[in-house]
């Protein structure tokens, strides 16, 4: 089995880079509520299925694109007036609850229009496997790949940078000093909850060539997705993606050489063991718990 | 006068959705055109249905209320095998006849007085496939499966009756329903110098090991289960689906079937009431559901009553009914009535199915 | 008053299928109840506790297949069984807090259905294993009734129990824990011992309650054990309301019931059951009970 | 007689050297004051004595007792009570109840007696609550029992916590800044309450800033700068200690003065 | 500047303030003096908007306060320094200082703040959470300075500082009215409180008891046995 640890390595890249994308949109909406959005699966759903079924319908790939970004962005910004806004003075758990019973609805509502169907979108630039060293990564696993770096280079400059993002930042650590310096904090809810889900949507589209996309293909992303923002550190963005990266390469390597039934338990072996030690995950805000 | 009530309990929603979601919509469709024909035995058709979402304990729950609240006088339902067991139990205690349209083995072996099936079995799949290496001379089969009650049944019974069809099964792999790359396992399958390999699954999974198949550049034949015996699965593999091999009932190229072929009446039929009422492929499981109704509606006919013990009898007694599944021939050892040739061997040509030489 | 209603429901119970909704209305209470001295009171989370429950069920069944041990015992050894797992895998896991903690839970759970998915050899996959039914004195337990009463004392007396242990020493110690672990502490309260105290409880709570289900149903299947179902028990939990122990009952009852009534919904179902749940949690932000409870005590002033 | 022995404690975090190396005794029922400029390591000094912050180096000797480096629920059963300066109050429970707490060790607490309510344990709650009731007027919150603590001010916050820690009968008290948010008439009853708990025996060590207090209460006073003690001896001693004015005191005049003579 | 008539505000059912009225001419240090739960700090959360009114009227020149959000009333140059510090534990110094301009005011002011405050300096990168008491306690002045208030609500400003920082706020507070802030000053420590004010107002259940110049306060028996401890 020489070489072949090279392509558990690509299989892993492929999977792990799908998680990372997803954990990206963990982390926005945590870092402006300290809330899981556990709608966060179904965001990267509604923009995969719209893609989907505006290609099939006969719309170019690129306004398709762009549409469906709009779509998810508008979902999440209705929900977040409707739903979430309203309770944002509520606990964590509430509003935890409250994004699962969002994801319920979301789920249901993507059955009644789309069906229950699974849907692909074309790869971007063709599905001929790029051959390296005896492996194979399918080309679209780079887009995704690409488009977690470029997220998170763009997110780090913003909340890193920008008096906006910290802003968003300072909103979830103390809302009351939030207020205090005259930051609008339902303004900042509710542009996280649009970026969210303007990322899951891109996430969305770039992931249907390969891991296809239906009504409940959230679920399994929302569960992957956590995990891996959790083990990169929940709140950091290059954590996200690490913890993405770090996950699916489990994964690959868990299928390859132990068990590839146990291969989904091998990786929460791994997340269980970090987080004994390091519970803040790889890279966890600094935290300061002194009294 | 009375309507009979027919009850069903159906994984609409959750993992096994496309088994469930195809029959509910059939189930719905047939009650209503045999309503707007008359009805049976003079009295109109009622069907009262719940959604199990896959979960067994769901199912054994709306079997309860099927038969203590709705009164029902036949289940047609049980998409899986999991939600099937859990409800067997209370046809048996209350005496209603029951035919479940999953597909595993346990449901008729032993044989149990309440309890019927319309599909193959996935016994039968795995004979059909290892019959067909035989006959092309491979012996090396690898398999890979799903981690699903489907996926893992048949592959059990492909391992037990591996050695019958001299099949040396050289790698069994296996994958989760929602995972997204099978390039690992795959890789691992190609390592074992398999001359064939089976993939156990349904859903989305299959497509994706077969897209992957062709990107680690495995050449060897490919079998799939009759688990993904529709149209949406040649769209989801796109040009890798191209070659490959499963076992499926004649529903799904009713238009390439000879003309003298028993079947083709019927599932020319049901596809085309189907395809134009839904927009949408049939698939087999839609076909598993038809079966179910028609068993049962047609025991109804030749008991003359919806007594629940003349109609299980007469159930038993069904002989000749042809259906999308195969030609049905019941006896009090077989509460199925299919044999291997219910079965054709498909192949993917030019992104279509045809029948496999 | 429970005990009142427990015993007066039955003259509303028209037929099996309406005590066969009792009961798991009565077992998911009690799972409730359990887990919400660990989430409400202790102030610790578990995403996990679906897997406890199924371990109970599939114990107690493979101890009485497997191994010939009776039912009326086998039952209550998976219970312990299970506590004691729950208690070495909680040393650990409950040095962690918040979303750490959901996730390390998280894992537990998704490792345990897994394990049990997998090893067919013993748990009969994903298709589930049949259980022989529960004998009592020498007595099969077979009826609804039979378990309707069975259920609903458990769940009395469960209630009984958590309520008293709330209102003692070792539940304000939980309380406390939850303000302030570090306070706490500064007031000789281990606070490990307590949070795994709970977290046992909670998990043999639920592993009663799965072994119980499985015993009823006469078979079990991995379903139980998944993490949707672990969200499930803590939806429950919330919905009725933290910290409170009928909070726990209600949210247990309305939740079963709930999918139950919406049957008739067909397709829209998952739809209209999500809205329900985001409309309960805007409206009641504390869970049903301690917001209805606030609102009654308000009136008068 | 010594209680508590500390030496050569040390705590730093990253490059900050919080405590750097102090030996501290505190004598049985006296009251102790740790002083000193804000950051000067006071309250890491108290979350030491206290078991919350294991030191990096150094001995914590309670009666022999070496104390350094085991769990903080250890340091309070043996006999270390403390308050906080960034308020730790059980926000989710009522005043009572949060004195009651207090009386953790004071308490049985089998799991089976606690699920089958036994009369013993029903007793052991009745005395505990009365308890818990005397001390909440003791520090002046007569009538707040059933308060939920988070409607209540800051400065009855402070009070509570002051109960909530004498409720474990503590042989030393260690106070971090109980009269910040009392004003100087406030400060005065706290004043009055250390006295009475420092002739009843119990040991205190109070970090504070309200010299006024400071003065009044002290038998001994001990002053940190940067990690370090800078000075040690009686108020008196203390207050005129030239380093001490420097570092921490400023100079003699109030600030009210200092503005009053802007107003002239 | 600030006129306030008739305020109330309650937390769920309980009142907290029955009709507060108060007023404070443009660059007048108005000092506020009162028992624990008086409600002193309701009066500055109700003022600056972060806790609503359930009567009477707040008027900021010529604005109805009332009207308009928490993040308006900053803008507008009303900028509350909040009891208990709050400061954006697990966020630097030099962030908190630069939220502190999110709404109003500039990083140019970053200069001059720190020199008022040498101690954040050198902690310019640490967490905030991890300063000691006081020096969060600067970091919650120092963040409040950034914005240029108009009008400074000082809740507790000199809690858990050290004699000497109590003096230099004291007079800071007191220089920073001369150039032209406006300021309501609530401090336990009455002396100082009263000390560099111009007026007093002396509260006690949620209502205003007693006003007057604070020099009259200062030597007012009544408030010299209730608040300055003298016996
Ligand atoms: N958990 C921590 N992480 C990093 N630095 C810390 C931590 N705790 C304390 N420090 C640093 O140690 C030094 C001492 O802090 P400490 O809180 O002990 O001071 P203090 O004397 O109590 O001051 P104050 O009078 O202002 O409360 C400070 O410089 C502070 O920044
Ligand atoms: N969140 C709250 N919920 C309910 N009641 C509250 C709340 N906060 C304060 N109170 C009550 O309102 C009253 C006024 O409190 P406030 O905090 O304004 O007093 P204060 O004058 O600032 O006191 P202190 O000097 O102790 O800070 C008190 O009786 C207090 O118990
Ligand atoms: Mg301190
Ligand atoms: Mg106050």
């Amino acid at each position: 089995m020489g070489g072949a640890w090279l392509q558990f390595v690509a299989s892993g890249l492929t999977a792990g880079a799908i998680y990372a994308l997803v954990a990206l949109g963990f982390t926005i909406v945590f870092n402006a509520s300290g809330a899981i959005n556990f709608a966060q699966g179904e965001f990267v759903m509604v923009g995969g299925m719209s893609a989907a079924t505006l290609v099939a319908a006969g719309v170019s790939l690129p306004l398709a694109i762009l549409l469906a970004l709009a779509a998810a962005i508008v979902v999440a910004l209705v929900i977040e007036r409707v739903a979430i806004s309203p309770a944002r003075h509520a606990g964590t758990v509430t509003l935890i609850i409250i994004t699962i019973g969002v994801s319920l609805f979301l789920r249901g509502l993507a059955q009644l229009v789309w069906g229950k169907g699974v849907f692909r979108l074309p790869a971007f630039s063709g599905e001929e496997p790029i051959a390296f060293a005896g492996a194979t990564l399918l080309p679209q696993s780079l887009w995704v790949l690409g488009g977690a770096a470029l997220a998170v280079i763009a997110l780090r400059f913003f909340y890193g940078r920008t008096l906006a993002g910290k802003a968003m930042l300072a909103t979830s650590f103390n809302r009351l000093a939030a207020l205090l310096v005259g930051i609008n904090t339902r303004a900042v809810l509710f542009a996280s909850f649009g970026l969210a889900a303007f990322l899951g949507a891109v996430a969305g589209v770039l992931i249907a060539p390969i891991a296809f996309t239906s009504y409940d293909a959230g679920i399994m992303l929302g569960l992957k997705g956590f995990a891996a923002a959790m083990l990169g550190g929940l709140g950091s963005f290059p954590g996200a993606v690490l913890g993405g990266l770090v996950l699916g390469l489990l994964e690959g390597l868990g299928a390859g050489f132990v068990s590839s039934a146990y291969k989904d338990a091998i990786a929460f072996v791994v997340i269980l063991g970090v987080l004994f030690f390091l519970p803040g995950g790889f890279l966890g805000a600094r935290s300061s718990d002194r009294v | 006068q009375e309507a009979i009530r027919i009850g069903a309990f159906l994984s609409v929603t959750g993992p096994a959705a496309f088994l469930g979601d195809p029959e509910l919509k059939t189930l719905e469709m047939y009650v209503e055109r045999i309503n707007a024909e008359g009805g049976v035995l003079g009295r109109k058709l009622q069907l009262f249905s719940y959604d199990d979402a896959g979960d067994a304990e769901k199912a054994r729950t709306f079997a309860k209320r099927l038969i203590e609240q709705d009164k029902v006088d036949v289940i047609v339902g049980g998409s899986t095998t999991g939600a099937t067991m859990a409800a067997v139990p209370l046809a048996e205690q209350s005496g209603t006849p029951f035919i479940s349209l999953a597909g595993a083995v346990p449901i008729v072996e032993p044989t149990r007085k309440w309890v019927f099936k319309t599909p193959h079995t996935d016994r039968m799949a795995c004979e059909k496939i290892f019959a067909d290496t035989q006959a092309r001379k491979l012996t090396k089969v690898a398999l890979i499966s799903g981690s699903g009650g489907f996926d893992k049944s048949m592959r059990a019974e492909c391992v037990k009756v591996a050695p019958k069809y001299g099949v040396d099964l050289v790698a069994d792999e296996t994958y989760g329903a929602t995972d997204t790359d099978m390039t690992a396992q795959l890789t691992k399958i190609k390592a074992s110098g398999a001359q064939a390999v089976l993939n156990a699954g349904f859903g989305q999974g299959p497509a994706i090991v077969t897209r992957n198949y062709r990107q680690v550049g495995l050449t060897a034949p490919l079998y799939q289960s009759h688990g993904v015996a529709s149209r949406e699965f040649i769209k989801l593999a796109g040009p890798a689906a191209e070659g490959v091999r499963l076992p499926a009932a004649a529903l799904l190229v009713s238009d390439i079937l000879p003309a003298g072929d028993p079947q083709k009446p019927v599932v020319s039929n049901y596809r085309k009431h189907y395809e134009d009422k839904f927009k949408s492929d049939v698939s087999t499981f839609g076909g598993h559901a038809y079966d179910g109704l028609m068993l049962a509606l047609g025991a109804m006919k030749a008991a003359g009553s919806t007594d629940k013990a003349k109609v299980r009898d007469a159930l038993e007694a069904t002989r000749g009914y042809v259906g999308t599944g195969g030609v049905v021939n019941m006896n009090a050892n077989d509460h199925m009535g299919l044999d291997l040739t219910a079965f054709r061997m498909l192949e993917v040509k030019d992104g279509k199915w045809s029948l496999a030489k | 008053m429970l005990a009142a209603l427990v015993v007066l429901a039955p003259l509303a119970l028209p037929n099996n299928y309406a005590y066969e909704v009792a009961i798991q209305i009565a077992i998911n209470a009690v799972v409730c109840v359990g887990l919400n001295l660990l989430i409400g009171y202790a102030g610790q989370i578990s995403l996990g506790h679906a897997g406890f429950f199924a371990l109970g069920g599939y114990a107690s069944a493979i101890l009485a297949t497997r191994y010939g041990v009776p039912v009326w015992l086998s039952l209550p050894g998976a219970c312990i069984a299970v506590g004691a797992l729950a208690h070495v895998l909680g040393r650990p896991t409950l040095r962690l807090k918040g979303h750490p903690l959901a996730m390390a839970t998280l894992g537990l759970g998704v490792i345990i259905s897994i394990a049990l998915t997998t090893e067919d050899k013993w748990t009969g996959g994903p298709d589930g294993m049949p259980v022989p039914p529960l004998v009592l004195f020498g007595l099969a337990v077979q009826g609804e009734q039979a378990w309707y009463w069975i259920a609903g004392g458990l769940l009395v007396g469960t209630v009984w129990l958590a309520l008293n242990l709330i209102d003692s020493p070792n539940g304000r110690a939980l309380r406390a824990l939850h303000g302030s672990e570090v306070a706490a502490q500064t007031l000789g309260i281990d606070c490990t011992r307590f949070k795994l105290q709970v977290f046992t409880l909670s998990a043999m709570l639920a592993a009663l309650a799965g072994a119980l289900t499985a015993h009823y149903a006469g078979f079990i299947t991995p379903a139980k054990a998944t993490f949707l179902h672990s969200v499930e028990l803590v939806i429950m939990v919330v919905f009725g309301g933290m910290a409170s122990v009928f909070g726990a009952v209600v949210g247990a009852a309305v939740m079963t019931l709930l999918p139950q009534l919406l049957t008739v919904l067909k397709d829209y179902e998952m739809m209209v059951f999500g809205a329900v749940l985001v409309a309960t949690m805007v409206l009641f932000p504390q869970g049903l009970v301690p917001t209805v409870a606030r609102w009654w005590n308000g009136r008068p002033q | 007689m010594t209680l508590l022995a500390v030496r050569g404690l040390e705590k730093s975090f990253g490059g900050v050297k919080a405590i750097g190396g102090v030996d501290l005794r505190f004598e049985r029922g006296a009251v102790h004051s740790v002083i000193g400029p804000n950051g000067a390591g006071k309250t890491s000094l108290i979350n030491m004595l206290s078991g919350i912050y294991r030191p990096d180096a150094g001995s914590i000797q309670l009666e022999g007792q070496e104390l350094a480096g085991q769990p903080a629920h250890r340091f309070a059963a043996a006999g270390i009570g403390r308050t906080f300066q960034n308020l730790q109050v059980f926000f989710n429970m009522t005043a009572l109840e949060n004195v009651m707490t207090g009386r953790h060790l004071r308490e049985r607490h089998s799991l089976a007696a606690a699920l089958l309510r036994t009369r013993a344990l029903q007793r052991a709650e009745a005395q505990s609550r009365q308890a818990a009731h005397d001390l909440l007027r003791l520090v002046g919150l007569c009538g707040q029992d059933d308060t939920r603590a988070d409607a209540m001010s800051y400065g009855a916050l402070k009070r509570l916590e002051i109960a909530r820690a004498l409720a474990a009968q503590p042989r030393l008290l260690l106070l971090d800044e109980p009269a910040a948010g009392l004003n100087a008439t406030e400060a005065r009853e706290i004043d009055a309450l250390i006295q009475r708990l420092a002739e009843a025996g119990t040991t205190i060590v109070l970090v504070e800033h309200n010299m006024a207090l400071v003065m009044e209460v002290s038998d001994h006073v001990v002053v940190l700068d940067h990690g370090r003690k800078l000075a040690e001896g009686t108020p008196h001693e203390v207050s005129s200690h030239p380093g001490v004015i420097e570092a921490y005191l400023g100079s003699a005049e109030t600030p009210a003065e200092e503005a009053e003579a802007a107003h002239a | 500047m600030l006129e306030v008539a008739s305020l109330a505000s309650r937390y769920g059912r309980i009142p907290a303030l029955g009709g507060v009225s108060l007023r404070v001419n443009a660059g007048e240090l108005v000092a506020i003096v009162g028992a624990n739960g008086a409600g002193k700090t309701t009066l500055l959360r109700t003022i600056s908007g972060v806790q609503p009114a359930s009567g009477g009227q707040i008027r900021f020149e010529d604005a109805d306060l009332l009207k308009l959000h928490a993040r308006q009333r900053v803008q507008a140059g009303i900028i509350q320094v909040p009891e208990g510090r709050q400061v954006f534990a697990p966020m630097t110094v030099e962030d908190n200082l630069k939220l502190g301009t999110f709404a109003r005011g500039s990083l140019d002011h970053m200069e001059p703040v720190l020199d008022l405050f040498p101690v954040l300096r050198d902690k310019f990168r640490e967490l905030a959470g991890n300063l000691s008491g006081g020096q969060q306690q600067m970091l919650a002045i120092a963040r409040a300075l950034m914005a240029r208030p108009r009008l400074l609500l000082l809740d507790e400003p000199g809690m858990g500082l050290a004699p000497r920082l109590v003096a230099e706020i004291f007079a800071r507070i007191h220089a920073l009215r001369k150039v032209g802030t406006t300021i309501l000053l609530v401090d336990q420590n009455a002396r100082a409180a009263l000390g560099v004010a111009d007026r007093g107002y002396v509260m006690e259940t949620g209502r205003i008891v007693l006003e007057g110049s604070a020099r009259d306060l200062l030597h007012d028996p009544q408030v010299q046995r209730a608040y300055l401890g003298s016996a």
